[in-house]
């Protein structure tokens, strides 16, 4: 399980990274290229969002891009064939992400079979609380999927118990208030915060929303396991190309 | 796992964690106002004094002659001020901001009505606020944004998605998620996650206490059938809310664009388009193709063009409490005209609906039964939606008269 | 000879000879219906169960902790039907309509207020209905006039003299002349020949009956003073009819417009520039030259935008009994966007004029004073003018997008 | 008095021509050569109308020429002068026809003072109902000008009577229901309509509003003293020119 592949990469490394993609934008040729630059530039795990139409929780930045994956004609079936292909293809664990509409209209049991089956090792549903997850904790124990869930600082810690409980690979914990890619700072809070996610859970932290430069994964460094750069690399995509990709990624340990 | 929020197997929360605490507050918040009388109270005569509630019960007597059959009840949430049903919703929500002490307003409009409502709310409680609304409404309900402004509120164009209702939902909830220490965002129907659908429907309920009360006293019968438009369905709740305990048939009215075989409409429980899903944090049924990707859809009146529908309503479809139709365009524009020229009375586009469909089972009915339309909304709001569907030349003239005016400035 | 409809100096009736029996059968009809009680149960029903009264007093609670003096309480006539004040007479003269036997009803409009009004009622009561309208007012007002047209009235352009109110007035007296058997001239304000001021008054009055019941339960007291904008003077007869007999002030507010230097007004009563004359049939102060030829008037409120004023406020003013003030345009704009941004009420132009007033008094009154404001009519429906008023460059561009659209066709 | 006149010139013709202009319109001089023309023509008697800016009882054609001649920069001393001017020049009695305000603001004394020093004869005051009317008719009286009232058809016959004891020169009959210058049809209840006037009053009826041709004259020859054409003759100028009202009256009889 996803848990084991991080705690024992981080033997030889203070810091994983965990980089995010939306499957399909620009295009799908262009998703597969930025896999390639993140994988070469060295990140640990990848996330594939599967296009929603309405994302929710994501910011502007994701949201656009769902939006236009979606306008280029992106389907399920055609992420899982990307999907696949990918983990064939390279040697880091992907999981996906999307909203619950996506599995719940696949059928949840087919959906989880189907991640399996291309290879994927787990999935982020932020939609999806601990409470509504009975189905889909169900098909992901089945496949053997790692079914990651996200903490917050408003996250109780009787609640954080209840989603450690449930929640498996690794937890993602939101490092500010608000939805992908607003300015972060970290905050007095912040330590107290994280002492928190710790205590509440065994499994590896990620930490996401907001890191963008290396000063950001230095100051993360020794505090969690995992620095997730979501938006910030679609911001270099669309603002320097595909093939910036690598550099910026090796730039950020 | 809790059942809070369900309705057969419609409604639930389904919120990104970041929100959960703020959930409860407002589920906390809710239920303790609703288990005391004394907020009932304050809300119904901020109504009663801030709006005009009791809104009249109007017989539609030329109406009833021009059809011949039941004698037809016209309930007139369109002399609320603000003028739709959309000011009770708002109104309660914000008393439950007084209770919770929170400094913020944010809401999401579509035909613009709820953003008014909301925006005159947040200057009667000296709120901040902040209007939602999709880049495509904002063009064309652009008297709305006017007055939100002029009120004090912010207005934010959406520019991602179909730039229409459901995009500005989206866009709500990521305001909140970032702010919702200071901030209650006003969601404007039946819609959502727990507590909204029930929330927004207990508060719209005063309609249908009301209309209940004024029809055993003006006819003398409870009425044989209810008709209400239904968007999001919080105006179909409020008046249906007075008769589920009654032998009375619940009518709701969904948008027939152009026609349910068209796929131009936004029929979620009228039409067989639309499948079970989860979206907006709630599940219930949506227009939305295969994979799941919500459709576009499309209405003459913009409050009813919406992907989703309350869970409540969708229940209540499932066990056969509520009857579902729709109506086209075309007609809810002759029956707007038929309003007009026999009762005065102008309703929204939106209320226009439920008139349609009244019209077609009135004459079929006796003339002892007795029919209830709940007119949620005035149509004098709407001139440039209402002039262009009926497309008035002279209209037209003028606002290129005022257009050459403003360019030769 | 007959002192009838005097007022002091002020009133009478001068009207052509062939109307004489139709006024005496009018003052008749009215005569009856005022010793009727029935009659006015009748009114007070309909407007109850058509439009939405008793109208709200609504506290201004935001606006009274803002200029931190007297208590301000505002009549909430902008949630009748069809938006103002305007309503409650011409439901009356339906009701007398229906009594005469009359099956045709005329106006005059301005700001095109009075003309739905009339329609709407028309349409309700089932008659036919022509509506006269100044050319200008035609132009400008054109949303009025797509409302008229819809509810089945014909609106008739006047061409000639200013081609504004007063031309519309004289226009309807020239059809009624030509049709008194079938048709009642439906006036619009306290204006023109008896029994026109006086039995407008007498319908208007339900809005200071129901004031100052409201204000002694709501503020325990009667007010100090009472403020009504003054266009003819209908809705400052409707509200101060219920303090004539109390220790009340009573302040009119007319158009100041530009300044009441700059001769681009229309006060009547609150400049010197009026002097006593008779035309439309009734004698009061009119802006005139000294040939006794009227004059051009200016407001940025349409509706005060008229050279004559009720005969029975000029008595008014004479003996003291009601205070006349001007507010300016500018002010107006002013007094409206405070009110909309303190409390979410638009009050429509005319109306605010009494705001204006009303806040530059208040401050300077004691917080155990309560004074009540007559908001007249609600600023919704006159989006053109307060867009235009407020200079608002994005409405603007919203037209010229709007007319492209319309071009392209 | 005008009846009198009326009288004595009804010995050789068996019915006058009373006709109407609107002074200064279109301007002074045109005014000059109209009641010049209408003169030569044969007309008995005329109406000078002084313009008022809201004339109520006036239909299209004479309210637009009060609105001309006003803008034009017509006043009330300027149509005593023009009145003065055609009274001193031509044979006939000219009688003033205008709204009250305009005698109301000149002060009603000093305007019968005037109407007398400019040779007039008498005056129609349409809005000026005899119960209104006791300054005017006093100031009348002293100057020794004839106050003419109007008839009407739905006028009864007490009011004929009370109407009839206040007017002098003669009595103006509406011969429909209307303004000025619409359709006459000459209905059934005409003649009784006639008979009532004649039987209410000793002075001479006139009957106007509406009348065009030779054809509507000779009807009411052996009816009435006097056939009124008002807005014809206005019609006449505004279509054929000032030098065609000469011919026009020629043809009436
Ligand atoms: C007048 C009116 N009626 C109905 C609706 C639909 O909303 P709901 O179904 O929540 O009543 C709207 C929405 O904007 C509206 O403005
Ligand atoms: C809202 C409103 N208030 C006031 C007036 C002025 O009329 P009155 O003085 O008769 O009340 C008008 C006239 O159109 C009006 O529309």
């Amino acid at each position: 399980m996803l848990a084991d592949y991080i705690r024992k990469r981080r033997e030889d490394r203070d810091i994983l990274l965990m980089t995010h993609i939306v499957a399909g934008y620009p295009s799908f040729d262009d998703s597969l290229r930025i896999v390639e630059q993140m994988v070469e530039g060295g990140v640990d795990l990848m996330e594939l969002q599967v296009p929603f139409s309405e994302p929710i929780a994501d910011g502007p930045v994701i949201l656009h891009a769902n939006q236009r994956s979606l306008e280029a004609g992106s389907t399920v079936d055609r992420c899982f064939e990307f999907a696949e292909a990918v983990s064939q293809r390279f040697d880091i664990p992907f999981v996906l992400m999307t909203y619950y509409n996506i599995l719940f209209k696949f059928g949840v049991q087919e959906f989880a079979d189907r991640m399996a089956a291309a290879g994927l090792r787990g999935a982020i549903v932020p939609d999806l609380p601990p409470e509504e997850a009975g189905d889909y904790l169900e098909a992901m124990g089945r496949n053997e999927l790692d079914p990651i869930f996200i903490f917050s600082p408003n996250t109780t810690d009787t609640r954080m118990s209840l989603i450690s409980s449930r929640a498996g690979g690794f937890v993602y914990c939101v490092a500010r208030k608000g939805v992908t890619g607003a300015e972060t700072s970290f905050s007095a809070d912040f330590e107290a915060y994280l002492s928190r996610c710790s205590a509440a859970t065994e499994l590896p932290l990620a930490l996401g929303f907001g890191v963008k430069d290396a000063a950001d994964v230095d100051f993360l460094r020794g505090q969690v396991d995992i620095a997730v750069i979501g938006t910030e690399t679609l911001r270099v995509v669309d603002e320097r190309g595909v093939e910036a990709v690598r550099g910026f990624i090796e730039e950020l340990r | 796992m809790s059942e809070q929020g369900y309705f057969g197997e419609f409604g639930g929360s389904f919120i990104p964690e970041i929100l959960v605490a703020t959930f409860e507050e407002l589920i906390a918040a809710y239920e303790e106002a609703r288990a005391d009388p004394a907020f009932w109270k304050t809300y119904v005569d901020l109504m009663g004094n801030y709006s005009c509630r009791p809104t009249p019960l109007t017989e539609a007597v030329n109406l009833t002659r021009h059809f011949g059959g039941a004698r037809i009840f016209i309930k007139r949430e369109d002399l609320n001020h603000t003028g739709a049903h959309k000011a009770n919703n708002v109104m309660g929500q914000g008393l439950l901001i007084q209770r919770m002490g929170k400094k913020r307003v944010i809401a999401e409009t579509g035909a613009g009505q709820h953003g008014v409502a909301t925006a005159t709310m947040a200057a009667k409680f000296g709120l901040e606020c902040t209007i939602y609304m999709g880049e495509v409404d904002v063009a064309r309900q652009r008297p709305n944004v006017f007055w939100m402004e002029r009120m004090g509120a912010t207005v934010v164009p959406v520019t991602e998605g179909s730039r229409t209702l459901k995009d500005a939902i989206n866009e709500a909830f990521r305001d909140w998620v970032t702010r919702m220490d200071d901030t209650h965002y006003a969601l404007g129907t039946a819609c959502g996650p727990h507590p909204f659908p029930e929330m927004v429907s207990w508060f719209q309920s005063l309609i249908g206490e009301e209309a209940r009360r004024q029809v055993l006293e003006q006819a003398g019968c409870l009425p044989s059938r209810v008709y209400a438009c239904v968007g999001g369905g919080s105006n179909a709740m409020g008046i249906f809310g007075g008769f589920f305990e009654d032998d009375v048939e619940l009518v709701g009215v969904e948008a027939g664009g152009a026609g349910l075989d068209s796929k131009a409409h936004a029929s979620r429980l009228a039409s067989s388009d639309a499948t079970l899903g989860v979206a907006q944090g709630y599940k219930t049924y949506f227009l939305q193709n295969p994979d799941g990707q919500m459709n576009e859809t499309h209405s003459v009146a913009a409050g009813l063009d919406y992907v989703g529908v309350s869970p409540i309503l969708a229940h209540l479809s499932q066990t056969g409490r509520v009857r579902f139709e729709a109506a086209t365009d075309e007609e809810v524009v002759d029956a707007l005209s038929l309003t007009m020229q026999k009762e005065g009375l102008i309703p929204a586009l939106e209320s226009s609906h439920a008139f349609v469909q009244a019209f077609k089972e009135a004459p079929l009915m006796s003339p002892d039964e007795v029919i209830v339309i709940n007119q949620s909304g005035r149509g004098d709001k709407d001139i440039f939606t209402i002039a262009d569907a009926f497309g008035d030349p002279e209209w037209e003239a003028f606002i290129q008269k005022k257009a050459k005016e403003y360019d030769a400035r």
